[in-house]
């Protein structure tokens, strides 16, 4: 297993998980290339088949980032070849915009990437995980459910030295 | 309902490919402990007889609602194993796949613990969406029997022949004003030396005489609704300015005509044509076309010579395009190929030294039919060369125009040298990176060449100059180039340069990609729908493809795949009707509020706006089922069949089995009603 | 009096607004007087909570909280009402996502406490007082509520049966409420009093196929009253928001501000917004994505602006990202560098 | 000047000493197109030709340091170089420290010994040229001409630096040159040899193979009839101009053929006074080859257009997408 710890001391004995949503003609084809070819690289990909990245619901990048996951990669076929004409198109315009987004929120925006690969190249869909892997190491852990839990009620009081009363 | 299921999860070995790697029988036994697993087996080789009989058995016997196969890719193994659930009586869309072989042991094979911990992840998220797997029938459409040819190459014209003869009807729409194609342009095809236009001509006759056949020349497909079986077609027939029912094809008018201009098409640049033209005298069909950019009487308004002078008063000046709206059943892509714009890579001298030729040139030169009555010279028109050098790999195997090989160059280059050494005393050099003659009989043909004595130069050509360095050079074409077997540079002189320009993806080929609703690579050529297994059909079913708008390929390999193309199209005929995917999307008028954000998303106009109604409805026979409008909807109100909403919410929180938050609730979403 | 049923109305951290929209049901307001037992509102009646603490469980039939939970007070009174109550209604915005109070989750306590107490343009306070929770005086020891870091919608506390959405909600749904509780006709716990359907439904302007180049501010044009608001280029969040207003914002020229937060069946309202605009944008490229986008500055002030307590991220990230506080960060750099490319 | 543009000024020494007419006529030149050039304080040796080669960290840091001084000047992004020499080195640094993370690392590490860094890609390093051509446009160059080039035949000569690495233009055959030459109505002739070796700094070294390198550039241009050579690079002029003698009497040749820089034409063109364009101190006199400007070429007038020859087979059209 990788020491993810010599990026960033918070991974601790873990390593980082990604969720990747892949389209069905073109990145999860990749996906399988690498396979078929051995290329390997880090476990930390777990990818689901959606038919086109013009599929790609926000929801679902918000919904993987609070149950835990440390970064959301988005692959399609290449601007210009998508299966369905431009549905890459519209996941590059929805990530632009839900970066943005999350970044008001606090998600450094290298959390969420967008990358593309044909089905021919499986060399490509691995280095976009390796690249991916290594940017979200260095971030650390997103962890985001302790954030939630922070907003518990009983929290330690401000500090006296603040102010005084009158 | 979810609540209820019964989910069969198995576990493949593939032998040692996923064994090897990770502790299947690790993974079966902790996948017992996952919500409504009943049953976790592991297996040598799932996709075997046996293998799938254990499936069956299991949804017999233990009532399985939902099957989960952790394997291979659903790109190999998909269909089996849903027919394995659709011979037990399950519905084969409530099967799932956990791909933990392409995307588990065989990426992370130095690590078998993190490949068995990614495994888990896998099964659990396959089996979390196959809790929320709805059942679904495909769609049946019957099949028109007409069939499009798009391109009258000898591919097309191979898959025209091929459908005809079995009895059914085929439209073949050419864009130039005669089918034949390239191949029509060519004097001799190697490796036999066969006479090109005799063995293509018959076939070229019987296309334009088959009752089948509909032919359409000078002719453009503008337009492709519809799905397989089922495709409505828009062409534009271009009007010829000629009367075909009226024109015998008797020649008087392109004889008289005044105007004259190089012809790039056919003679690619090295003869003339008239502006009335028939582009070769064994043309299908026979009658001419005028050029209305080069002639007189559409420049200046006069001339009108050939209207003179045809006994069949056929010229008609005043005929418009003519757009043909019609139904096929299936559609071949037979588009063929650009040459290489050989001006791109100036330190060849094409264009500035004038005995500078392409491929294509020497071709037409060399043709009995071609401007110099096939004699080898130079641009002057007179003189004979004593020397040619023939430079391969002109923008092909080259990161800076089209890396990829063009395949049939090598051989062609040998055919030259052959016809060369064949008609003048010549010495002939070939610079060549690779020779790459794989095909049957094709390795001999290189080894006659050896001995005709033809000087073969092992390294890219790095220039052609007029720059002479020595007196010996004076006069001369230079070819500089890296002579690599021997470590040095050279400087041959010659009086003539063949550069064989590579195959290159028609310079619209992304277009006709859009317009046909299919795939392109990179480089423009039309992607297949698996580059081994099926290198005919398309992602768009009901579309195929053959020849070199596929990839670059000689004459044989065009001539099989049009043969291959048309023989899927005949079982789809035969079949006579076609199961449609049934992963569509679907809005609930009820619930739509008519925003309109999804209209404009759809990229086959699927998607209708009904005013009276003020809600939006996607029409199933268009759809195909990308998803785009279902993640866009703000109301979310469309519904994605097969990756619906709650499936994919459902997969990511069971991917994430082991990171979620302990004890948080699941967020779900329940249909209630207003009060 | 003694068995009529008993009703309780209780804000959180709220405006006001919401006691003030139950009198927009007008003669209405009779018949609920002749039919309930008025026991507890604080904005109007003299009722304190020693009286409600009094009353066996369950004894309240049903009670209308507005506000937002964001102080230890709050946190008991919902505790309390909800023991107390059969019925317990989230009333209003702030009850049921977080409304503007739930605005405060884009920071945390400790910026909150500094703006509002010392930095604000309009504060004076050389000496950098800010309230405390305990404070020990000459008279002994005085105390305040504990104040949250994070502002929480009243489901995310204690369970509910049904929502009333709206800033404030509209008298009609008020009205269909109390008088279903009335009629004895609930509908099943869970929902949400309104409409499932999109303010779009409701808004008479014409709606072309959507393609947005360019959003405008609304003081940057004049926008045609009869076309769609987003179709002129104007943010409008009525596609993406519950209906039930009767289109009040677009009505007027304004594009709908998202009060009654995600309709049926929705589980992030912001999320959607981002989806269904982003897909229209006229882009290709990444450049020309982010030209658009520019003009939509603070896109999860827009996106989240009523929704952010009750969204799936819930808050702006506390924890250190790279050493550095990341709300802190965000408010130097309120939009991503546009250089930041895929 | 309506269309003011500034940018960050890398000069370069040769600007200062052999080449110092580049320099001149580059001023007077950027005066009429309104470029205004902010010279880097403190800048140092580009790293010519040799170092890299020598030890390639510290060229590689020597010229970071460059960069990293261009970007603490605050100025444009765009970094300008005339001398070819130095805008390869320049680009090529920005350019690797990009591409190769290693490289960035290490050069950073050097770079912060002198309490600088370098973020990979901050600049974009130009070519002179580049600037004239692609900012001001030829177009716009066109309305400043005032005393058309015609009559005068130049060999457009790049020299081997300027197309590297990548930089959008053809690096087989540049053509801008050319164009820029057309437009200032010049008679431009087909150079084949337009990218090949000046010698560089072999006649240091090896005369014998420096001067034949040069001997052939002078014979083709020669051979194409060329009045003048003219050049971008400071290294190709000087080897051109001032050992065009030594080659002469080496091989026994006779050539008299003046190399100027693109900018003191520009300088003619625009109708600026030859002094302050630095004319004159070239070895190889250019005055013949210049006061044929304004002259009509006898010979071309007398030439009738020919009529094609019957037999001949047509040339492939130069227009742009004519073959297929």
């Amino acid at each position: 297993m990788v020491d993810y710890k010599q990026y960033h001391p918070a991974w601790g004995d873990r390593s980082p998980v990604i969720i990747g949503f892949l389209c069905n003609w073109c990145s999860y084809r990749a996906a399988d290339l690498a396979g078929t070819s051995r290329f390997g690289y880090p476990a930390t990909l777990r990818d689901i088949r959606i038919m086109c990245t013009g599929r790609l619901d926000p929801t679902f990048v918000i919904k993987a980032l609070r149950e835990g996951a440390d970064g959301v990669l988005v692959m399609g076929c290449h601007p210009g070849q998508c299966h369905y004409e431009e549905g890459n198109f519209k996941a590059m315009r929805r990530v632009a915009l839900l970066r943005r987004t999350l970044s008001q929120l606090g998600v450094h925006p290298d959390r969420v990437q967008l990358g593309w690969a044909s089905a021919a190249q499986g060399i490509i869909f691995t280095e976009t995980v390796k690249e991916m892997t290594e940017k979200i190491a260095k971030l650390g852990p997103l962890k985001w459910h302790d954030n939630n839990h922070d907003a518990s009620p009983h929290l330690p009081p401000l500090p006296e030295k603040e102010a005084t009363h009158g | 309902m979810s609540e209820e299921e019964k989910i069969g999860v198995y576990i493949c070995h593939c032998g040692h490919n996923i064994a090897g790697t990770v502790d299947v029988e690790g993974v079966a036994e902790w996948a017992k402990s996952l919500p409504n697993v009943t049953v976790s087996k592991d297996y040598k080789f799932m996709c075997s007889s046996l293998g799938q009989e254990l499936i069956e058995e299991d949804i017999a016997e233990q009532g399985l609602s939902r099957v989960v196969v952790a394997a291979c890719s659903p790109h190999m193994h998909e269909p089996t194993f849903r027919g394995a659930c659709s011979r037990a009586g399950l519905n084969p869309y409530l099967f799932e796949m956990a791909n933990i072989r392409e995307h588990a042991s065989w990426v992370h094979q130095d690590d078998g613990e993190a490949a068995t911990e990614k495994a888990k992840s896998i099964v659990s998220g396959a089996v979390s969406r196959a809790r929320e797997l709805e059942p679904l029938e495909p769609f049946r459409a019957p099949i028109d029997e007409t069939t499009l040819v798009v391109g009258g190459g000898i591919a097309g014209i191979n898959t025209a022949l091929e459908i005809a003869n079995a009895g059914y009807k085929v439209i073949l729409v050419e864009r130039e004003p005669s089918i034949g194609g390239h191949m029509a342009q060519f004097d001799k095809t190697f490796p036999t030396l066969d006479c090109s236009a005799c063995i293509l001509t018959p076939k070229m006759f019987d296309v334009g005489n088959h009752p089948n056949i509909e032919l359409m020349t000078y002719s453009e497909v503008e337009q492709v609704d519809g799905y397989v079986g089922n495709f409505t077609v828009r062409i534009r027939k271009k009007a010829r300015m000629i009367d075909v029912d009226l024109c015998t094809g008797c020649g008087d008018c392109w004889e008289r005509c005044p105007a004259k201009v190089v012809d790039t098409v056919y003679e690619a640049g090295l003869g003339y044509r008239t502006a009335v033209y028939r582009p070769f005298p064994q043309a299908v069909p026979k009658y001419p076309v005028i050029d209305t950019e080069s002639c007189i009487y559409f420049k200046n308004g006069r001339c009108r010579a050939c209207e003179k002078f045809c006994p069949t008063d056929a010229i008609k000046f005043d005929q418009e395009d003519e757009i043909i709206v019609t139904s096929v059943g299936n559609i071949v892509l037979a588009t063929g190929y650009d040459l290489f714009d050989s001006r791109r890579l100036p330190q060849y001298g094409y264009g500035r030294l004038a005995n500078v030729f392409t491929s294509l040139e020497f071709e037409r030169m060399t043709n009995a039919s071609g401007p110099t009555d096939g004699k080898v010279l130079l641009r002057d028109g007179v003189t004979e060369p004593k020397s040619v050098a023939i430079l391969h790999c002109i923008g092909s195997r080259d990161k800076n125009t089209n890396d990829y090989c063009s395949a049939i160059c090598c051989m062609a280059a040998l055919k030259f040298a052959h016809l060369v050494k064949e008609k003048t005393d010549a010495e002939v050099y070939n610079f060549y990176i690779d020779m790459r003659t794989a095909p049957k009989d094709y390795e001999t043909f290189y080894n006659r060449l050896m001995q005709e004595g033809t000087h073969f130069i092992r390294g890219r050509a790095a220039e052609v100059t007029d720059a002479a360095r020595k007196p010996e050079e004076v006069g001369k074409l230079i070819v500089q180039a890296e002579d690599t077997l021997i470590g040095k540079q050279r400087r041959i002189p010659v009086d003539m340069v063949i550069l064989m320009a590579g195959m290159q993806p028609r310079h619209d080929s992304q277009e006709v990609s859009h317009r046909f609703g299919i795939g392109c690579s990179d480089a423009g050529f039309f992607n297949e729908s698996h580059p081994k297994l099926d290198p005919i059909a398309t992602m768009n079913a009901g579309i195929f493809i053959a020849g070199v708008c596929q990839g670059p390929k000689d004459i044989p390999a065009s001539v099989s795949q049009g043969a291959a193309a048309a023989s899927r199209v005949l079982s789809l005929i035969g079949k006579g009707e076609v199961e449609i995917e049934p992963v569509r999307a679907h809005i609930d008028e009820d619930r739509c509020s008519g925003c309109r954000i999804c209209n404009n998303l759809c990229p086959y106009n699927a998607i209708d706006f009904l005013e009276d109604l003020a809600v939006s409805r996607v029409n199933p026979a268009l759809c195909k089922g990308c998803g785009t409008c279902v993640a866009a909807c703000p109301s979310q109100v469309i519904d994605g069949q097969h990756y619906t909403f709650n499936s994919i919410m459902s997969q990511i929180e069971g991917l994430l089995w082991d990171v979620r938050p302990n004890g948080e609730e699941k967020v779900t979403f329940q249909k209630t009603e207003p009060v | 009096m003694g068995d009529k049923p008993k009703l309780a109305i209780y804000w959180a951290s709220s405006c006001g607004g919401c006691e003030i929209a139950i009198l927009a049901i007008h003669e209405k307001i009779l018949d609920v007087a002749d039919y309930f037992d008025f026991i507890f509102c604080p904005c109007i009646l003299d009722f304190k909570r020693s009286d409600i603490e009094a009353l066996e469980d369950g004894e309240i039939a049903v009670t209308l909280f507005n506000g937002a939970i964001r102080t230890d007070e709050n946190l008991e009174m919902a505790e309390l009402l909800r023991r107390k109550s059969q019925v317990l209604v989230a009333f209003g915005s702030c009850a049921t996502e977080g409304c503007a109070p739930g605005l405060a989750n884009f920071n945390d306590r400790e910026q909150m406490m500094n703006f509002i107490y010392k930095d604000a343009p309009t504060v004076v306070n050389p000496e950098g007082i800010i309230p405390l929770e305990a404070i020990q005086v000459a008279e002994g020891e005085l105390e305040l509520p504990g104040f949250w870091n994070t502002v929480k919608t009243l489901d995310q506390v204690v369970p509910v049966e049904y929502y009333l959405p709206g800033c404030p909600p509209e008298a009609k749904w008020i009205e269909a409420l109390v008088e279903a509780v009335m009629a004895g006709e609930l509908p099943p716990p869970g929902t949400v009093v309104g409409m499932d359907v999109t303010v779009c439904d409701e808004c008479p302007r014409e709606r072309e196929e959507k393609k947005i180049s360019h959003f405008y501010r609304p003081y940057e044009i004049i926008p045609d009253p009869d076309k769609c608001l987003l179709d002129q280029g104007l943010f409008c969040a009525g596609i993406a928001t519950r209906a039930g207003c009767g289109a009040l914002c677009p009505s007027v020229n304004m594009g709908c501000r998202g009060c009654y937060g995600p309709n049926e069946g929705v589980i992030d309202g912001g999320a959607k917004l981002i989806s269904a605009l982003a897909s229209v944008l006229d882009a290709n490229s990444p450049e020309e994505i982010d030209k658009i986008l520019d003009t939509l500055p603070d896109p999860a002030g827009y996106f989240y602006r009523f929704g952010l307590a009750h969204s799936m991220l819930h808050r702006t990230r506390l924890e250190m990202e790279n050493g550095q506080k990341m709300a802190a960060q965000i408010k130097e750099t309120p939009r991503l560098d546009p250089k930041l490319k895929d | 000047m309506e269309n003011s543009r500034t940018y960050t000024y890398y000069p370069g020494c040769s600007l200062q000493a052999t080449a110092h007419a580049y320099d001149e006529s580059m001023q007077a030149v950027n005066k009429q197109l309104g470029l205004t050039f902010n010279e880097i304080d403190d800048w140092n040796c580009c790293g010519a030709t040799e170092y890299f080669s020598v030890d390639a960290l510290p060229a590689y840091s020597l010229v970071a340091r460059n960069l990293s001084l261009a970007v603490q000047s605050n100025g444009s992004q765009d970094l300008v170089a005339p001398c070819s020499a130095c805008f390869l080195n320049l680009r090529k640094t920005n350019d690797y420290m990009s591409k190769y993370k290693d490289l960035n690392s290490q050069v950073n590490q050097a770079l912060a010994a002198g309490g600088l860094s370098y973020e990979a890609g901050a600049l974009n390093v130009r070519h002179l040229l580049d600037v004239v051509i692609e900012d001001v446009g030829l177009e716009q160059i066109k309305t400043k001409v005032t005393k058309p080039l015609s009559g005068i035949k130049v060999a457009p000569y790049y020299g081997c630096l300027i197309v590297r690495p990548e930089t959008g233009y053809n690096t087989e055959y540049p053509t801008h040159l050319d164009e820029l030459m057309v437009t200032l109505g010049a008679d431009v002739v087909d150079f084949p040899m337009k990218t090949h070796c000046c010698g560089g700094h072999m006649t240091q070294i090896s005369e014998e193979t420096a001067y034949e390198l040069i001997r052939r550039l002078l014979q083709n241009a020669s051979d194409y009839g060329a009045d003048a050579i003219v050049t971008l690079c400071p290294m190709c002029q000087l080897n051109l101009d001032a050992y065009q003698n030594e080659v002469n009497r080496m091989f026994g040749t006779n050539f008299h053929i003046p190399v100027l820089f693109f900018t003191q034409l520009m300088g003619i063109a625009f109708g600026l006074s030859e002094n302050a364009l630095g004319l004159g101190s070239e070895i190889i006199p250019a005055g013949p080859a210049l006061a044929k400007i304004g002259t009509v070429d006898e010979q071309k007038t007398r030439e009738r257009p020919k009529r094609r020859d019957k037999k001949a087979l047509p040339m492939p059209s130069m227009d742009s997408g004519g073959n297929e």
